[in-house]
């Protein structure tokens, strides 16, 4: 079996895992696994789509860049019989022209985040900063609405500030910064939710620069659950991140041997689990569970 | 021979062995599916290419055009959402302001006597702000007419595609072939090209071309956002990231010089089809790691821009 | 140069910083405290001398590219390439020695690379640089395996978040990098060869100069300067990002020059005001953050106002400006291209 | 009056270009506009085409004062101008560049055949036989001279402005030009026209007009002054002698310390060549334009690296394979196309007069600043540059100054071989004959020099012998008293010259 798979990109440690699982995958059930990486750029996307189509592939997984825009290349599948999967995240197209979705519910990781927080503080008073991912990206969006939605009955808690740190480590750690430096040094800032563990990471590291202790002085929650973040859960530095697993294509791969097999339709919305993890879920475990899935 | 016609010569030679190439390890890439979709995927490249080379052949450069085509495609779902006009009135809109805004540039190039390549640098942060301000989100366009034209497409035997995008990029080309070879205007931005001062002193309405230069650069970009909105039907701010790198390259390995006064119109689109063909090769081959795909469009760029030196130096020196 | 002309060059680049500065400080009066706790200084000023570091650093390779006629659109790559390899050899174990070697290695390979494909093979410094542009990210990618390579060593992270007397060690850098590209351009003729190669190939050339290997050798500048600013940008986070490192900072690399009253059609340059060109930049960015504006207005901000500086230190408008500062004498405009130029 | 100026004035920075000129032009005279290097002619011609604006004062045509903004209106007024040193667009075929502006369309549509057509036309009367087609940088510098004249004059409906035109051109074309000139000034044209050529001034013009530093001196008809009233009037004082025409005797010095070129050349540019340069010797080099003679200077320069032969001296073998190791050598090549291979434009004066000893000194050992300053003075002052001060960018100089930097920034490097390619080309006649004079001054100091000059007189007074170039072939040299222009002339003659320029 041939089976093309467009990824976004390579942009952040988990979609790389994301990719090294896939892969990995698609091995073990020997699949030829035909890879197409499209630099974070729809267009990329699509083009690859439709050469996947041109080149006669058994089915297609693509992990879009951005929810719109796919109807007329998923019609073209759609009329040369090629199932498509979606991986983490959803189209804005009719569901007809898709096989099944597997994914997690963005705006959901970011609500368990917010309800995490509000269960932490206690009542007490909190300020809150928030690194926002890349503007206009769906995850970015997603995750500040859903932890919006998450801290909504809490008046006790309010977001300050909030900047994009574009899901970089360099720019978490830089904006991180500056919030320090306008929230009096640190001290009026009680909680971090930063839009994924990069950012949180980067800022973790501006906290202990100056001179305050992640984990106590400033709550840290943050998504995606990459290992270096278990290892500031297990230094205390980091309070709680929210799971969005890397296996998207093992799901897939069942669902499409399913397909192929008898035809069975899976669901049209495969939804991975969104597994909170504190420092009370054992982060050094898990750190060595993950550290070699290519995040 | 025409001697400044060697470097399109070169590209046209490079573009059908590197098709061969392709042919030979993967049949299917003659199929008049792959045809149809180097035409249609590239087709909003294709048109701000169009732009870019007149720009380029003036001496010149524009980097806003890759934000100026997400602005497009966020302002016309935008309009689209919140008002009832009809799409065809929005692309009207749409094209004035983005000539506008190319006039303006061109404008603040020739008054302010400001590198093109600052001020459209400028220009760049500005259009995708803009298209920040508009909306963060991406906004799926749903209108009838939109359907119409992403239906509008010649089924080709084999099943190949020959849609409207594809159709107007071709239409681009051509009108900028006659823009740029039969017009005044086209021969003032040669004029240009091959030196402002001198341009200046044998009459050329230096600061006049200068904004119809960008203004029509801009125009392209308009409509390479139309075409790019159409594609996708949505509108996203952060769409066409870098854009304007591939124009330029694109522009580059048709063989036109980037320190402008040089080059055809026609090797844009086949500078604009071979990196299209590039694109299709590493997907049919399917196993090159994301860095690896980096690298290699790297390795092939360099490998085009020296065969075409090459070439023009074997027939230089004969 | 003389201590009045100097500061005529500059003049304009120093007026910028302080109004930018004004105009920070009306959102945020607050900026100018500096106080020193735990043994740094800490402040919005210090936040921007150090933040400014790889942009500073990019801008001074990136001066005399320029000054050649040239343009780099590749150092942010090649910071990506040097981070990861100072990352990877520390994670080898190889000592922080090895490892600032191989990063300032790898960026004279590939200051190397782009100035052969300029000097020898003759390709246009845009197209030239931008291969290594895209190839360099997947080279660096290549090296961290995509992922983010993280490492521990704190005498690596000094290089990043570390102070010396206080001040943080990026500024320590990129000033002395400054002053040592400074001295040895101006000490040396090469300044003056340099800027001689960037007017005129053909005729420096015919009068003796080494133009070829004086090119790449400015190129190998460039590459220098981007692995500072990558060694920094990776001991700052403690990783290597492949992804990020640098990520379209030969921008405003390029936009600091040109602030800094650069040419971009080659010829006289100043490091020093593309130093404050980088600082203004750096004010820029550190004043949306402080501003707490929302982010999508990021870029709008960023682009009026550099806008605005280009407007005000063009060519065309900076006679007008002196005329109405020094009414004295009538001056020379150093800036303004001449009539009769090419 | 067709066209006047009163009291115009133009200033640059440190620089008073025009000091209030009034100067007049008839219909259907040749009025000539004389002057130093650096007097203010071209600046005139540009304030007068719109391509400079004015400080003050008033244009006036046909009596209405003017206001041209740019040489577009000035050639709506029907003023054809040639500029000196702009010549045309190199990258445009020749048809482009005669027709810009004004290419005959149809439905907004240029049409290519009606275009070549007029540009055919516009030539034809000049003698030239050439592809419209092509691009123009494919012909010589003569030829791209011819097409900016026969450009000028087809716009020239009223006014034919001529900025030291004849610069480049041969006897040959000189006449051709003359006369069409003589036809439009029967047409009632007025032509002004800028030369350094005396002969030619007195040969064509009807008056003259006289500008020093700026000013305006004095305007006489041709016929009422001689050649040296001209001249001091242009420099302000006598000349204090004008370079007679004689010739020296060969060098008989030793061979030993010669420098030997044996069969050096180049494939398509110049046939290979033998060639002994004695110390203390001068060596002319004549020829037609795109006889080869540029292209020989090159491969003796190492500009173009010689593909056969051997280069030696009494040390050995000569390394001349780039301009840096003829330089090392101790050899020097003042370029004849200063403004691509010459002057670092933005670079000062100084600078620029340092450039080649610095360049061979190395980067590690700068001249210190000092001594810059001293050399560039000294320089500025024997070559009389004119320039407010040494900081001056060189390509703000007049024409001729720039070549005078030049000279200096190779007299700078003391070099034992000296080429010079065109030295007195766009030279005023004080300098001409200043350089006439410097050249004797390091002969004798032992420096061996190659003149190549279009002008025979001056050839003939500065050379020992003289090496004759005819379609890219060293034909004949002529040494001892067979130096005489009528000797060269001969020589030059072949059977089948053309104008044609080569593939
Ligand atoms: N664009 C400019 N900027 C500054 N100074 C200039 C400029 N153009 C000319 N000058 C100065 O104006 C003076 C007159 O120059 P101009 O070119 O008119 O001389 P010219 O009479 O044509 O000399 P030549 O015979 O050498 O061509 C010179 O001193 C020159 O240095
Ligand atoms: N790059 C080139 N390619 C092809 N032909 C050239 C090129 N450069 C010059 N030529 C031709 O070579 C011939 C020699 O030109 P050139 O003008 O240098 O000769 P010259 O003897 O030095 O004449 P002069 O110095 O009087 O102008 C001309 O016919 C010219 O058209
Ligand atoms: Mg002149
Ligand atoms: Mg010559």
């Amino acid at each position: 079996q041939t089976i093309g798979f467009s990824q976004i990109g390579s942009e952040s440690g988990w979609r790389a895992a994301e990719t090294t699982v896939t892969m990995n995958e698609a091995k073990e059930r020997g699949i030829d696994l035909r890879f197409s990486d499209a630099q974070q750029r729809q267009e990329n996307q699509i083009a690859a789509l439709r050469s996947f189509i041109a080149q006669g592939v058994d089915a297609i997984l693509v992990a879009p860049v951005v929810a719109t825009g796919w109807d007329s290349v998923l019609e073209e599948a759609a009329e040369a019989e090629i199932p498509v999967v979606l991986l983490d995240r959803m189209v804005d197209s009719s569901p007809d022209l898709y096989l099944t979705a597997v994914g997690s519910d963005l705006v959901h990781e970011g609500r368990v985040a917010g309800e995490w927080l509000v269960s932490a503080v206690n009542g007490e008073e909190c300020r809150v900063v928030e690194l926002q991912g890349t503007t206009g990206s769906s995850p970015a969006i997603d995750r500040k609405k859903g932890f919006e939605e998450g801290i909504a009955g809490a008046d006790n808690i309010e977001i300050v500030r909030s900047q994009t740190g574009d899901f970089t480590r360099t720019r978490g750690k830089e904006v991180m910064e500056s919030f320090l430096q306008a929230e009096n040094g640190g001290a009026d800032i009680c909680a971090l939710y930063a839009h994924n563990d990069d950012m949180a990471v980067g800022a973790i590291q501006a906290i202990k620069e100056a001179g305050l202790k992640p984990g106590e002085d400033i709550l840290v929650v943050s998504i995606d659950a990459v290992p270096d973040i278990f290892q500031a859960l297990a230094a205390g530095e980091a309070n709680a991140t929210v799971e969005l697993t890397p296996n998207m294509a093992g799901p897939a791969f069942d669902a499409l041997e399913a397909f192929f097999a008898d035809g069975t339709m899976p669901e049209k919305f495969i939804q991975t689990e969104s597994k909170l993890y504190t420092q009370a879920d054992d982060p050094a475990g898990e750190y060595e569970a993950r550290k070699d899935l290519g995040y | 021979m025409n001697i400044r016609a060697l470097p399109l010569y070169a590209t046209i030679a490079i573009f059908l062995l590197a098709y061969l190439v392709c042919y030979l390890q993967f049949p299917a890439m003659l199929s008049t599916r792959v045809i149809g979709n180097l035409l249609t995927d590239n087709a909003y490249l294709g048109i701000v290419a169009v732009g870019m080379t007149v720009v380029i052949i003036s001496g010149g450069i524009d980097l806003s055009v890759g934000s100026v085509i997400a602005f497009s495609g966020v302002f016309i779902a935008v309009l689209l959402r919140e008002t009832g006009l009809h799409p065809l009135a929005v692309f009207a809109l749409l094209l004035a302001i983005t000539t506008l805004f190319g006039a303006a540039m061109g404008g603040m190039i020739h008054l302010l006597a400001m590198p093109p390549f600052i001020v459209t640098l400028a220009g760049m942060f500005l259009a995708r702000g803009a298209g920040y301000m508009l909306t963060i989100d991406s906004v799926p366009i749903d209108h009838a007419f939109y359907e119409t034209m992403q239906r509008a497409y010649y089924l080709m035997p084999g099943k190949g595609r020959l849609t409207l995008l594809g159709g107007t990029m071709v239409a681009s080309v051509i009108l900028g072939m006659i823009l740029l070879h039969r017009t005044k205007f086209g021969t003032n931005v040669y004029a240009l090209g091959g030196g402002e001062a001198t341009a200046r002193l044998m009459g050329v309405a230096v600061g006049r071309t200068t904004v119809l230069i960008y203004a029509f650069s801009g125009l392209m970009a308009g409509l390479a956002g139309i075409v790019f909105s159409v594609y996708t039907s949505a509108g996203y701010p952060l769409a066409t990231v870098g854009v304007e790198l591939n124009a330029i390259a694109a522009v580059v390995i048709g063989g036109t010089l980037l320190t402008g006064g040089s080059g055809y119109m026609f090797g844009t689109l086949i500078g604009v089809l071979t990196m299209g063909l590039i694109q299709t090769y590493i997907v049919f081959d399917g196993t090159l790691s994301s860095w690896w795909t980096k690298i290699v469009i790297g390795a092939l760029l360099l490998m085009f821009i020296l065969l075409q030196k090459g070439l023009l130096r074997l027939r230089l020196s004969h | 140069m003389t201590g009045a002309t100097l500061l005529r060059r500059i003049a304009p680049q120093l007026l910028t910083l302080a109004a930018v500065i004004v105009l920070v400080s009306i959102y945020y009066p607050a900026f100018y405290q500096i106080v020193y706790v735990n043994d740094r200084l800490v402040g919005i000023p210090i936040d921007v001398i150090k933040r400014g570091a790889p942009v500073a650093l990019l801008a001074i390779g990136m001066t005399l590219v320029i000054a050649t006629r040239g343009i780099d659109l590749s150092v942010g790559a090649v910071m990506a390439i040097c981070g990861a390899s100072a990352a990877w050899s520390i994670d080898q174990g190889y000592g922080i020695g090895a490892a600032l070697g191989l990063a300032g290695a790898a960026g004279l390979v590939c200051g190397l690379w782009n100035g052969v494909l300029v000097a020898f093979f003759g390709i246009q410094p845009i197209v030239a640089t931008l291969i290594l542009m895209v190839a360099g990210r997947g080279i660096a990618q290549l090296i961290t395996g995509g992922t983010i390579l993280t490492f521990d060593s704190d005498t690596f992270s000094f290089l990043g978040s570390g102070t010396l007397l206080g001040v943080p060690v990026p500024t320590v850098i990129w000033i002395l990098t400054g002053i040592g590209f400074g001295l040895l351009v101006r000490r040396t003729a090469l300044g003056l060869l340099v800027e001689s190669i960037g007017v005129n190939l053909r005729a420096s050339t015919l009068a003796g100069i080494n133009s070829r290997v004086l090119l790449v050798a400015v190129y190998m500048g460039s590459g220098f300067c981007a692995a500072l600013a990558g060694v920094i940008a990776t001991a700052d986070i403690r990783g290597a990002d492949a992804n990020n490192a640098g990520l379209w900072l030969e921008l405003d690399a390029i936009l600091a020059v040109v602030i800094g009253g650069n040419s971009l059609l080659g010829g006289r340059f100043s490091i020093l005001a593309s130093l404050l060109g980088a600082m203004i930049i750096q004010t820029i960015n550190t004043g949306i953050l402080l501003a707490g504006f929302p982010s999508e207005f990021n870029l709008v901000i960023k682009a009026v106002l550099v806008i605005v500086i280009l407007v005000l230190q063009s060519p065309r408008i900076v006679p007008y400006l002196e005329l109405l500062t020094t009414r004295r004498q009538r001056v020379k405009a150093p800036a303004t291209k001449m009539e009769a130029g090419k | 009056m067709l066209l006047s100026t009163r009291d115009l004035t133009k200033s640059f920075p440190g620089t008073l270009a025009l000091d209030r000129v009034s100067f007049d032009l008839k219909a259907g005279e040749v009025h000539a506009l004389l002057g130093e290097n650096g007097a203010g002619k071209s600046t005139l011609i540009k304030c007068l085409t719109g391509a400079y604006r004015r400080d003050s004062g008033d244009i006036l045509f046909e009596g209405e004062p003017v206001f041209p903004q740019s040489t577009l209106e000035a050639q709506a007024i029907g003023i054809g101008t040639v500029y000196q040193e702009v010549n045309l667009l190199p990258n445009l075929t020749v048809a482009e560049n005669l027709t810009l502006g004004h290419q005959p369309t149809r439905f907004g549509m240029i049409r290519p055949r009606a275009t070549q057509a007029l540009a055919q036309e516009m030539l034809a009367g000049y003698g030239l036989d050439i592809d419209v087609r092509r691009p123009l940088e494919s012909y010589s510098v003569a030829v791209q001279q011819i097409v900016a004249i026969a450009r000028a004059v087809h716009l020239s409906g009223r006014v034919l402005i001529l900025d030291e035109p004849t610069a480049s051109l041969d006897a040959r074309e000189v006449q051709m030009l003359f006369d069409v000139v003589r036809d439009l000034r029967v047409r009632g044209l007025g032509i002004i026209f800028i030369s350094h050529f005396l002969d030619q001034v007195f040969e064509i013009s009807d008056s003259l007009t006289i500008l020093r530093n700026g000013r305006h001196i004095a305007t006489h008809p041709a016929a009422d002054v001689d050649r040296m009233q001209l001249i001091t009037l242009m420099l302000g004082r006598e000349l204090a002698e004008e370079t007679a025409v004689r010739h020296r005797p060969e060098v008989t010095g030793t061979s030993a310390d010669a420098i030997r070129f044996t069969g050096v050349g180049r494939r398509g540019r110049i046939a290979p060549f033998d060639l002994t340069v004695r110390k203390g010797e001068v060596i002319g080099m004549a020829g037609l334009l795109g006889s080869g003679r540029t292209e020989s200077a090159e491969v003796l320069f190492g500009a173009v690296a010689s593909d056969s032969g051997t280069v030696e001296d009494a040390s050995g073998p000569v390394d001349l394979r780039n301009p840096r190791s003829a330089i090392a050598a101790g050899f020097a090549f003042a370029p004849e196309d200063r403004k691509t291979d010459g002057i670092i434009a933005e670079l000062s004066v100084r600078e620029n007069i340092i450039l080649a000893l610095q360049a061979r000194q190395g980067w590690a050992r700068p001249i210190p600043q000092a001594e810059q300053q001293r050399m560039a003075n000294d320089y500025i002052a024997r070559l009389d540059i004119r320039t407010p001060d040494a900081e001056k960018p060189v390509g703000l100089l007049s024409g001729g100054n720039q070549q005078k930097v030049i000279l200096a920034r190779w007299l700078a490097t003391n070099p034992r071989f000296l080429i010079l390619d065109e030295p007195t080309r766009g030279i005023d006649v004080g300098a001409h004959a200043e350089i006439l004079r410097l050249i004797e001054d390091v002969v004798a100091q032992g420096m061996s020099i190659l003149v190549i000059s279009s002008e025979l007189e001056e050839l003939v007074a500065v050379s020992h012998r003289v090496i004759v170039v005819r379609d890219r072939q060293h034909v004949s040299e002529l040494t001892g008293d067979d130096v005489s222009p009528d000797t060269i002339l001969r020589a030059i003659a072949a059977p089948h010259t053309t104008l044609e320029a080569a593939e």
